[in-house]
């Protein structure tokens, strides 16, 4: 029997998840957001959600409309205010919605710390600001570090260029950003492709995702224009 | 009773029958490790109307058997240095990627091959402790830590016919309580919370007879199959 | 000595003419980090005789200057969300791996927005602690700690005409003690074990006046020279 | 100016190179090997090194020639012991080299962690073994881990497939191995290239090691058959 990760429509990939779960979401500003996974996720109606993205979304769709839902109950983020980002600006300001603030190299390398098995690591980053706090810190050969913890998720909504029935995935340029790491530190993961290829369609030495990371594949091959 | 009295009675499996007994016990679609030694000639002997998913920890997914003579790639190698050939969806990676995959709980299963096991799944195989070899660890403390399920692929005894299924490992242990089935040239055992259970024996073989060359209890499984393999 | 006695002795550097002389100041084959902010205007005004690497924490090496318009890709953009190009050499990669290149030490050079800068090089550009606007740290905390050297890009005061080279950041710290260079829209200030010393000011500044606009003391370097930048 | 990190010959490469040093080999077995630099330091005459490499060397030429030289001090490694590796074999046996053995992901996740400015991260392997002795264990949510520390090196040295003169590098299959993780974990990385390309003439979406890690490339597109 053939192995075959790709179901037929957005809802068939958003299967599953519940309230109350985390959820990593890919992206870079508006690059490389997987925005019909995040309209599947708003369709099931789940709420008390845990959102772990760089930035909390800007307009009105995609992330921005998952932050104004108020099935949001808290996000893990480096920086969520931009130009356009007043749903979460929102939430926050009226203390609906609690921010935790990462710093964006301390944010992926929990994710990878949670993917590879790590159960912690030390790191520069932070050291002597309000973001240590409460952390302990380690001095390692003469240098000091906080004690960061492992960063997973139940979920994680990935957008990837090309993808085959095994779940390898390929990237379009910086698109790529967040979607590998959180691939890895995900019990589910589900990724929308803009192109499906036959298996052996894509270079071995040029997958960026190998497929033991992916669970489902949904192939999104829209141009829709999302106001994010 | 020795393992001399009972000899005639059956025949072990080649180690090659041994990888083809494992191979065929593994689910389709599953995501596997081959350790170094029998377990990487599980991939010359895979059943073929499954998928499933060789890694090796040198950075390589999605492998498939060893090459015809003449077709030998120096760049394609497995954990055994052996040479191998690709399938379509494989992949190549580096290799903290490969134990990214390892450590992180991405693999359903690694079987690796043992210098002893433990009834309590206890892994042997990294070192005999003499100081006059070298040790050598490679990717076995990972894999038995990492991976969603440990087989171990074994002869059922030493060369001088001494139980390399134990009740506590004499050399150093890989990890503790990890291996959850153990395949051998005799029979495929379970480990279990309730201790060993032999779930096949090669023909000819009694539980007595196994038990004369295993340390701890044995039980029979209920639906006991016969453990056999095409001649090699 | 207020900012506006000297207002018209002198004319401020525009955000482009800020970023033009911070970017001929970096030495060829430099790698090297553009913050959000005035920095990323830097890739638009590069020096044309030298190779010099940038760098986007978002996963990109080797871009340059903004596309013509109608040209824009939505998935090429930097840390600022701006639109971008690539140059021959240059290489995509997971937003991991561009935080090795940014924490492990191997960028040369960062150049950071601020909120405020110490004389001491303390750097403070993520929060207000104004509880009404949510936080935004960003890549700038690895950058300040990770880069080899962090020169920071900003105009010399506030809106208000308050200074943002400080004697102690009142504003929560990214960083201590990591900026080595501050370029202004007034002044290109080395910031040095025995205070901070005017490396060049815009045409008509005097020390004095320079000094009234910066809580720390001032020395003007030997060889100070005149910053200045072709029109935009 | 333009980058060219591109060097005439292996003593170009190699050259600075000094005794003491801690020198990364790339190579899994026979595969992805920098014979050709192994041989350029040997021809320096450095002694007392500390090497790094997954293995150590069989037959008589590369890793083995170095194991074989007296060169070296100590070796760190997952798995020296292979068919032919009397070289090491027989230093180890007269205890005239050091061996620090490694489980072969720590091995590969500490370089990684001197890589990424990590100070020590805890991990899950070892634990209950003799390879922990000495080592700090912590329980985190439950689980046991052994710290680690970073492991860096003064020199990589790196074969890889293709490479441009920024030092951008992609590599062959399996041979890939530890080249991209060394790449990173040196003050000074040298690589050996089969084939040189124009910048720009690698797709920037398969480049596997950035140039920014890259500091020496020669090429070395001799096809001889090495006794290793």
């Amino acid at each position: 029997m053939a192995i075959d990760k790709i179901v037929p429509g957005v809802a068939e990939a958003v299967a599953g998840i519940e309230s109350g779960m985390t959820i990593m979401i890919s992206g870079f500003g508006f690059a490389g957001v997987p925005n019909d996974l995040i309209h599947g996720v708003l369709d099931l109606g789940v709420t008390d959600l845990t959102v772990i993205s760089n930035n909390a979304g800007t307009g009105t769709e995609g992330l921005a409309a998952l932050m104004g839902s108020g099935r949001v109950r808290r996000i893990i983020c480096s920086y969520p205010r931009s130009k356009g980002s007043d749903n979460f600006d929102a939430r926050y300001a009226a203390g609906e919605i609690e921010l935790e603030l990462v710093p964006q190299g301390t944010l992926s390398e929990r994710m990878r710390a949670a993917a590879a098995g790590v159960g912690g690591f030390y790191s520069p980053t932070s050291v002597g600001t309000d973001l240590a706090a409460g952390k302990e810190v380690r001095t390692i050969d003469g240098r000091d570090y906080v004690l960061e913890l492992p960063l997973r998720a139940d979920v994680a909504l990935v957008q990837a260029q090309k993808a085959d029935r095994w779940g390898n995935l390929v990237y379009s340029k910086a698109a790529r950003n967040f979607g590998p790491v959180m691939a890895m530190a995900a019990d589910l993961t589900i990724v929308q492709a803009k192109e499906i290829v036959p298996l052996g369609g894509l270079d071995p030495e040029a997958i960026v995702t190998p497929s033991v990371f992916v669970d489902r594949v949904v192939h999104i091959d829209n141009d829709r224009e999302w106001d994010i | 009773m020795s393992a001399t009295m009972t000899a005639d009675a059956f025949t072990r499996l080649s180690r090659r029958q041994l990888a083809w007994c494992a191979a065929q016990a593994i689910p389709d679609g599953s995501y596997v490790n081959l350790g170094i030694g029998v377990p990487t000639l599980c991939a010359n002997v895979m059943p073929a109307d499954r998928e499933i998913v060789l890694h090796s920890e040198n950075g390589v997914l999605g492998f498939g058997p060893a090459p015809a003579a003449g077709e030998e790639d120096r760049d394609l190698i497995n954990a055994s240095k052996e040479f191998i050939t690709m399938k379509p969806g494989g992949a190549y990676f580096v290799h903290t990627d490969a134990f990214v995959m390892i450590r992180g709980g991405h693999l359903d299963l690694a079987l690796l091959g043992a210098f002893e096991v433990s009834g309590q799944g206890d892994l042997a195989n990294w070192t005999t402790g003499d100081r006059r070899f070298p040790p050598g660890v490679g990717g076995a403390m990972d894999l038995a830590v990492g991976a969603k399920a440990v087989w171990v692929l074994t002869e059922h005894t030493t060369k001088k016919g001494e139980p390399k299924i134990v009740d506590t490992c004499k050399y150093p242990l890989t990890a503790p309580k990890v291996v959850r089935k153990i395949f051998t040239d005799l029979a495929e055992i379970d480990v279990t919370p309730s201790g060993l259970v032999v779930r096949a024996m090669v023909e000819g073989l009694t539980l007595p007879a196994l038990q004369a060359l295993t340390e701890p209890k044995l039980t029979l499984a209920d639906d006991c199959r016969v453990l056999s393999a095409p001649a090699a």
